[in-house]
């Protein structure tokens, strides 16, 4: 009807957008221009700038050059509230709420009504409900977010936008920690906003998200916009091919497993956690030499406290047997050195808060867990030049950049750090691997490396326990699949005889039979 | 030129270093001379500031409190030319120090005995600053001079604190003052510094009598100060630095015959102090002065008749 | 112990209670925004001073709790350029804080009265006095409530008042209004704030300047009701009891009161019950003197726990790297 | 890639900080009616223009150095370590304890054991708040402060009731033996023909210090135990991960921090007094916080945080002896040193990054 018209007047248009942090420049020159009641997608390699412009045009960060123009109009955003004044919403790619206040203390923070609380819950609780209903995002409103999983928190992100009636959404890599069934739900969501006239911009490295939501698509390269294109008139491997700017397999490449002798055997395993709640719920499992065991579910179900006991991070009881070998679960020996001694490796899935110490050198990272090998020894002091000799060594073979290993931790691409550690682990040669979210944010030049030395150490005939969210990561790289839903072992099945809808069933907990 | 040494309380603590002050400023003023003066601010500057100052040339030099004694017995000999004044100190052997000690058991034995006798209750009190030695020694005297007035009398002693900050809390020179007031002291004697201060409020705010220190603290609330112990540094720094040079060397004890110490009477407590009491105290000072009544001094041997710390 | 020797106590307890709990909530405006304070202790004293200062000059209490405030004020202010605009570290501030009021009040004293950093003794109109509640004088004989209405509850000065009022008002203000909404949220995630459209430094100057106010208070209290004059380093290290209270409280007001009592209720006791004779050996008097700290340990160590402070304390708001 | 070149960031922004603390200061002499040149002319020559002065500034930051260390270790494993005051005390109490009742043949061996000594009782006084802290939670802020109250207290009675020679009015230890008396500067320069002030206290202690940063620098920088405290000190749960153990750690780390603490009481008590004195620590192991916060918490930064200070401590005390401008000035010209460089220092950083970025700028 009226849809010409007001595609005539873009949604949003930025123009000559650039930004420096430091020496770093993060956006040059950047100039966009999107039509309401559309989803448009960027992409872009990790560090390329997405989030620094999102961030922007949400007036989070000022430009140090350019103009924002909206519905037509220049307006300046020095700052969030006048973001929000002109109607924009973000949801950012680590969400920005207060861990300790309930969701709807959450929602309300920064648009409340008046000087007193009390009304203003009252009536936030009264909205809550009627968008809840409206787009099927129901969260408990007195919920505590520290004690509700990420996918309820981003629910929380995207109500907090919609309560303040925000017109134009942004979503930056929203769907990192959702489930498929969420992540399908979401897209849903985010096509009955448009439809309404709301207009979307997504940030994502999944081109398949890409392909099935958006309109139209940008691709950003080292802090530059390098294409616009229309969505139906491009392809995936176009897309990797415009962000990487080398063609990228998108497809995980690997021969079938030849799975050996047990070398991972779990019994009853059950973990509590700090607040007493039980997490792991009695789990048994089997890892044989030669596989990848992929462990699917919805993030907080477990998985990370199985991975962490294994690891020998937190205390838990039953048995775990590796090589045959009973290992404490409590007390001493328990320990995550005691793991490593017993050649058990583990890449955690927060590289930033376990893997890494963010202010250390790449070259003291690499020593990480590994501090008392004799190799790092001279005498009573650390062989600093044995150390830096190995993480050059490693730098080169994983191909981190850039290639320097006295640069700090933090100073590394998100992706670059997981390649830190993932050579770090990987390259001890272990009898076992742990694997959290390996993937998590990194790019899809970064995942297919990754993804290829997983694959290359389970050729080698050692185990691999894989715990990953990404259904499409399960399927690519396990040889067999158990989904954990509550702290249980929902069920087992081979990756060619299930599909993404009976997983999803399962991590949904719907058993098996009912399925 | 001579020269003054305060010892860590500070020049204006309102008692001993102050008395010096005051000394050394009548001095001055009388004589139209100037002298050096340091507050100290560490355990390192004693034996520093008397090597300074006798290098410079200034003599006598003055030091105040025991504490001075070691960083004396060290620096004296190197300045054989110099004359030192101690004061509070008496132990040293030394030719060219003149050391000064106050019989402060004997001036708080009287302010005891006019505490016993102003008191209705039967109790009095007694706050103390540190608890260190001297003020054991002030407490004790005090003590005896109540004691010897009425047998039965109840002597409630506190110590501010154990850190050099009790030198400089009169909130809770106060709250020990409350203290002392519920459980009936109706004469409180502070020997507590800058904590007196407290002291000596809360007791006029609450009405009962307090007894200063060391200087004539009368006037600090007139009508309300019973007394104060009079320990006559500015009298011995006077007198040091009047002497200059030519002066004489070895221990003096300035007791109450001395006029070393007394007790303060002037028109702000005049009201407070009857003919009995005058008369009941100063028959004991001459007594003491004559050796007919021996005051108990707590460094005898560590502790006293009359009060248990 | 007699009951009368026990309102006493308490009496003397809700005195030393009074500037720890105005500092403790203090701090508790301060580090719930999430800007740590260890310079309570220097605002506190620079306000005992110039409340002195200024009630011995003009004769007027009222001017000398005003001019506390701003001088605590000045400090705080102070703090809030290092630790927010300058994004400095808080720790350090604070310290250097506690030095300059160490310095000032005592050169500025000198300076103005020359009394070794006194100021003078302050009289009438000058102090706070204390507040006789209605029929206190006739009730006093009244066995049990007598004691309780007119010596624990009445006549003490209307800063103690204001004190104890102020913890179920920091209550209502942190958790009753949008105010203390924000000021929590910016002291857990000042990112939130920030994204939601609202000033971080703007509150977090705010809470510093509550901060301010109610240390400006406590000096006063000290200098002008419980004592009549200022004397050089007279706050004796109750701004770090204060943050001891605070951490004790877990940074919640109706604990921080209790926390206060408690340290109060222990020095009251250690300063009303020395020399306790146990059969003939006489507890020293250095015991008593050190038992509220030994029991605060004990307490913190025995049934308190762990304490988490406000997650983005001490820490700086840096947007850009 | 920095923003800054390092000298810039270790050398320069220091040096405006102070100059700006030095201005302020200047202004607050002006205030009080005093001349500010002739002031900043007595300190410099009086703390540095002479061996005496270099003595005195030497012996102050000997104190300061040791326990500047302490707080820098615990800061590394993220402890605040508020009780150096506590544990310098008990500190001396072992120097007094060994110094006293053993007699020793010779200086060198009784410092050995006095070190010992020292080490021993200031890492017991750091034990209980750090195995509080580890096992129970408990904040070890309020436990440190509870402890330097404690430890006065327990000092106190040491000297008032204990150790004091009976008849002495002074509640000191008694002197300790000419055994145990430590070299000088003085008596350990001239022998190699350098004629240092007999007077200053500066004493062989200087030289353990030192040595003390030498080791805490090699123990942080070097030693897997340093990589561990660090690894610790940064993340907690990183440190669970790499198999760290947080008790561990804490214990430790508390441990070296009141060790180095009670460390000072060599100089102090057997350099200096020669005798143990009620409040010997003198506010040391406060200074010791700003030193190591001014010195960034590495050896080296607190090595020149602690001349500083010493410089400030002996520079006021010529102020002192020689003016009459109160003691106090030095507590706020130290005040504004700790503000400037400590707090404020991106009040400097942030405007000189932008011109070396503009710089760079120009230049590319
Ligand atoms: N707050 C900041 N301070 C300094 N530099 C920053 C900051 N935020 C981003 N940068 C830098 O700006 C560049 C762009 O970062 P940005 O986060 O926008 O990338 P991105 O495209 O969102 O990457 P990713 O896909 O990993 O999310 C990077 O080099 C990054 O290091
Ligand atoms: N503070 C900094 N100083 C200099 N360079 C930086 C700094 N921070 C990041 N960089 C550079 O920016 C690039 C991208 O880093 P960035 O922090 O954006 O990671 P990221 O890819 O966004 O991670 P994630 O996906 O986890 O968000 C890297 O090449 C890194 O070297
Ligand atoms: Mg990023
Ligand atoms: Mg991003």
């Amino acid at each position: 009807m009226e849809d010409k018209t007001i595609k005539a007047v873009p949604a949003i248009e930025l123009k000559g957008i650039s930004k420096s942090f430091g020496p770093v420049q993060a956006n040059k020159n950047i100039s966009i221009s999107v039509a309401p009641g559309t989803i448009h997608g960027i992409i872009g390699e990790n560090g390329a700038g997405k989030s620094t412009l999102m961030s922007i045009l949400y007036g989070f960060y000022k430009a140090d050059k350019g103009e924002i123009w909206i519905k037509g109009k220049k307006t300046e955003i020095p700052d969030s509230q006048a973001a929000i004044a002109a109607g924009i919403g973000m949801v950012f790619q680590h969400f920005k709420l207060v861990q300790n206040f309930t969701v709807l203390e959450n929602i309300i923070l920064g648009a409340e009504d008046g000087g007193l609380l009390q009304p203003s819950l009252a009536k936030a609780r009264k909205t809550l409900a009627e968008l809840a209903a409206e787009y099927e995002l129901n969260v408990n409103p007195d919920a505590v977010i520290e004690e509700i999983g990420v996918g309820q928190q981003q629910r929380v992100e995207i109500l907090k936008a919609l309560y303040r009636q925000a017109e134009i959404l942004i979503l930056d890599e929203p769907t990192g920690v959702l489930t498929p069934a969420e992540a399908d739900q979401l897209f849903r969501i985010l096509h009955r906003l448009k439809d309404e006239g709301k207009t979307i911009i997504l940030i994502t490295h999944k081109l398949r998200e890409i392909m099935e939501a958006t309109d139209t698509v940008s691709v950003m390269r080292r802090g530059e916009m390098t294409a616009t294109v229309k969505t139906s008139e491009t392809s995936p491997e176009h897309l990797a091919e415009l962000m990487v700017g080398r063609k990228v397999l998108l497809r995980v490449d690997k021969v079938p497993a030849r799975p050996g002798k047990p070398i991972l055997e779990i019994e009853n395993l059950r973990v509590v956690d700090e607040k007493g709640v039980e997490r792991v719920k009695g789990i048994d499992l089997t890892v044989r030499a030669g596989e990848i065991l992929g462990i699917a579910g919805v993030a907080g179900n477990g998985q990370s406290e199985l991975l962490e006991v294994l690891g020998g991070m937190r205390p838990g009881s039953g048995a775990i047997r590796l090589n045959g070998r009973a290992l404490p679960l409590s007390g001493p020996g328990s320990d995550a050195r005691a793991r490593r001694a017993a050649h058990v490796a583990h890449v955690p899935e927060d590289r930033q808060r376990e893997g890494l110490i963010m202010e250390f050198h790449a070259w003291e990272n690499v020593a990480f867990g590994y501090h008392h090998d004799p190799a790092y020894q001279s005498g009573i002091f650390m062989n600093n030049a044995a150390l830096r000799a190995d993480t050059d060594r490693k730098i080169e073979k994983f191909d981190v950049r850039p290639a320097d290993g006295w640069l700090a931790a933090k100073n590394f691409s998100g992706g670059n750090q997981q390649k830190i550690v993932v050579a770090r682990e990987i390259e001890r040669n272990p009898d076992l691997l742990l694997v959290g979210q390996p993937t998590r944010g990194v790019d899809i030049g970064a995942i297919e490396f990754i993804h290829k030395q997983i694959v290359a150490l389970r050729d080698q005939g050692k185990a691999v326990l894989l715990v990953s969210v990404e259904l499409e990561e399960i399927f690519g790289l396990a040889d067999r699949i158990a989904v954990m839903f509550d702290g249980h072992i929902m069920g087992e099945r081979l990756p060619h005889e299930t599909d993404e809808k009976e997983l999803g069933l399962l991590m949904a907990g719907v058993s098996g039979e009912a399925a | 030129e001579p020269a003054l040494i305060f010892d860590l309380g500070g020049k204006f603590d309102k008692s001993f270093n102050e008395a010096a002050f005051n000394g050394a400023k009548r001095w001055a003023d009388e004589t139209g001379g100037s002298f050096r003066e340091i507050e100290l601010q560490s355990e390192a500057q004693r034996e520093q500031a008397l090597r300074r100052f006798a290098e410079a040339g200034a003599n006598p030099v003055i030091t105040m409190g025991f504490a001075m004694a070691d960083p004396l017995s060290a620096v004296a000999a190197d300045y054989p030319d110099t004359k030192f004044v101690a004061v509070d100190v008496t132990w040293l052997d030394a030719p060219n120090i003149r050391q000064i000690g106050f019989a402060e058991h004997e001036g708080s034995y009287l302010v005891g005995m006019m505490a016993a006798m102003a008191s209705k209750s039967g109790t009095v009190g007694f706050v103390g600053g540190m608890d260190i030695p001297l003020i054991r020694h002030f407490g004790c005297g005090y003590a005896q001079g109540a004691k010897a007035v009425n047998p039965d009398i109840k002597i409630v002693a506190n110590m501010t604190g154990t850190t050099p900050a009790a030198w400089n809390d009169p909130v809770k020179g106060s709250e020990l003052t409350k203290a002392q007031i519920s459980q009936g002291a109706d004469v409180v004697y502070a020997a507590a510094g800058g904590t007196g201060v407290g002291v000596l409020q809360t007791a006029a705010d609450e009405g009962i009598l307090s007894i200063g220190v060391d200087s004539n603290q009368n006037h600090l609330h007139p009508g309300k100060v019973l007394t104060s112990m009079l320990k006559r540094v500015d009298v011995a720094v006077y007198d040091a630095m009047k002497a200059g040079e030519n002066l004489e060397t070895g221990v003096f004890n300035m007791g109450l015959a001395e006029e070393g110490v007394g007790y303060a009477l002037d028109e702000n407590n005049a009201s407070l102090i009857s003919d009995e009491m005058k008369a009941a105290v100063d028959k004991a000072r001459q007594d003491i002065i004559d050796g007919n009544l021996k005051v108990v001094s707590y460094y005898e041997n560590d502790s006293c008749p009359a009060l248990k710390f | 112990m007699d009951f009368l020797t026990i309102i006493q106590v308490l009496d003397s307890t809700v005195r030393l209670a009074t500037p720890l709990l105005l500092a403790c909530l203090a701090g508790l405006f301060s580090e719930r925004a999430g800007i740590f304070d260890i310079g309570l202790e220097g605002k506190m004293l620079m306000s005992a001073f110039f409340s002195a200062a200024v009630a011995a000059v003009t004769g007027s209490v009222w001017l000398g709790l005003l001019a506390g405030i701003a001088a605590s004020l000045v400090l705080a202010g102070l703090h809030g350029l290092a630790s927010i605009t300058f994004r400095g570290n808080q720790l350090i501030s604070g310290v250097a804080i506690n030095f300059l009021a160490a310095g000032m009040t005592v050169l500025i004293a000198q300076d103005w009265f020359q009394q070794g950093g006194r100021t003078p003794s302050l009289i009438g109109g000058g102090r706070f006095g204390p507040i006789e509640w209605p029929l206190a004088e006739s009730l006093r004989e009244f066995p049990l409530i007598g004691p309780v209405y007119s010596e624990l509850l009445s006549g003490h000065s209307i800063l103690v008042y204001v004190a104890f009022l102020a913890v179920p008002a920091t209550w209502w203000v942190l958790f009753r209004t949008r105010f203390g909404l924000r000021l929590r949220a910016v002291g857990e995630n000042p990112a939130a704030v920030d994204t939601a459209g609202v000033s971080v430094v703007g509150l977090r100057y705010a809470a510093v300047a509550i901060c301010g106010v109610l240390c400006g208070i406590a000096g006063a209290y000290l200098a002008t009701a419980l004592q009549a004059g200022f004397v050089k380093d007279m706050t004796a290290g109750r701004g770090f009891i204060a943050l001891a209270a605070l951490i004790f409280a877990k940074w919640r007001p109706w604990h921080a009161m209790g926390a206060c009592l408690l340290f109060g209720l222990l020095q009251a006791i250690a300063l009303r019950f020395q020399n306790i004779d146990l059969g003939g050996v006489v507890i020293p008097v250095q015991v008593m003197d050190a038992l509220p700290y030994v029991l605060t340990v004990v307490i913190l160590a025995g049934f308190v726990g762990k304490a988490i402070p406000p997650r983005a304390g001490g820490e700086p708001y840096v947007k850009e790297r | 890639m920095d923003k800054m070149p390092q000298w810039a960031d270790v050398v320069l922004i220091p040096l405006i900080s102070l100059i700006l603390a030095a201005i302020l200061s200047a202004l607050v002499i002006l205030g009080i009616g005093e001349d500010p040149v002739a002031a900043v002319n007595m300190m410099v020559s009086g703390a540095l223009g002479s061996t005496y002065g270099w003595g005195y500034t030497l012996y102050y930051a000997t104190n300061f150095m040791f326990t500047g260390l302490a707080v820098a270790v615990a800061f590394h494993a993220r402890l605040f370590n508020i009780g150096g005051e506590g544990q310098a005390m008990l500190g001396g109490l072992g120097v007094a304890l060994v110094c006293l009742y053993v007699p020793w043949p010779h200086w060198s061996i009784a410092l050995l054991a006095a070190c010992g000594a020292a080490m021993l009782f200031g890492a017991i006084w750091a034990a209980i708040p750090a195995y509080l802290q580890a096992r129970r939670g408990s904040h070890i802020v309020i436990t440190t402060i509870m402890f330097n109250f404690i430890a006065a207290a327990l000092l106190n009675y040491m000297l008032v009731n204990v150790m004091r020679p009976v008849g002495s009015m002074d509640p000191a230890s008694a002197r300790f033996a000419e055994t145990v008396h430590l070299p000088t500067l003085h008596e350990l320069l001239v022998p190699i023909g350098i004629n240092f002030s007999k007077a200053a206290p500066a004493n062989v202690s200087l030289l353990v210090a030192v040595l003390a940063c030498v080791v805490v620098w090699a123990l942080i920088w070097r030693t897997r135990l340093g990589y561990e405290i660090r690894a610790y000190g940064h993340s907690e749960t990183g440190a669970l991960y790499a198999g760290i153990s947080p008790y561990k750690i804490t214990m430790v780390a508390m441990l070296i921090s009141g060790a180095l603490a009670g460390l000072m009481a060599i100089n102090n008590v057997m350099g200096e007094a020669e005798r143990l004195v009620l409040n010997s620590t003198e506010g040391a192991g406060f200074i010791g916080i700003a030193v190591a916060l001014m010195g960034r918490s590495h050896p080296f930064g607190v090595f020149l945080a602690a001349i500083l200070f010493g410089f400030l401590y002996q520079g006021g005390a010529e102020l002192a002896l020689w003016t009459n401008i109160p003691r106090e000035l030095i507590v706020v010209i130290q005040a504004l040193v700790i503000l400037f460089t400590g707090a404020l220092d991106n009040m400097v950083r942030m405007p000189l990054e932008k011109i070396f970025l503009a710089l760079r700028k120009g230049k590319a």
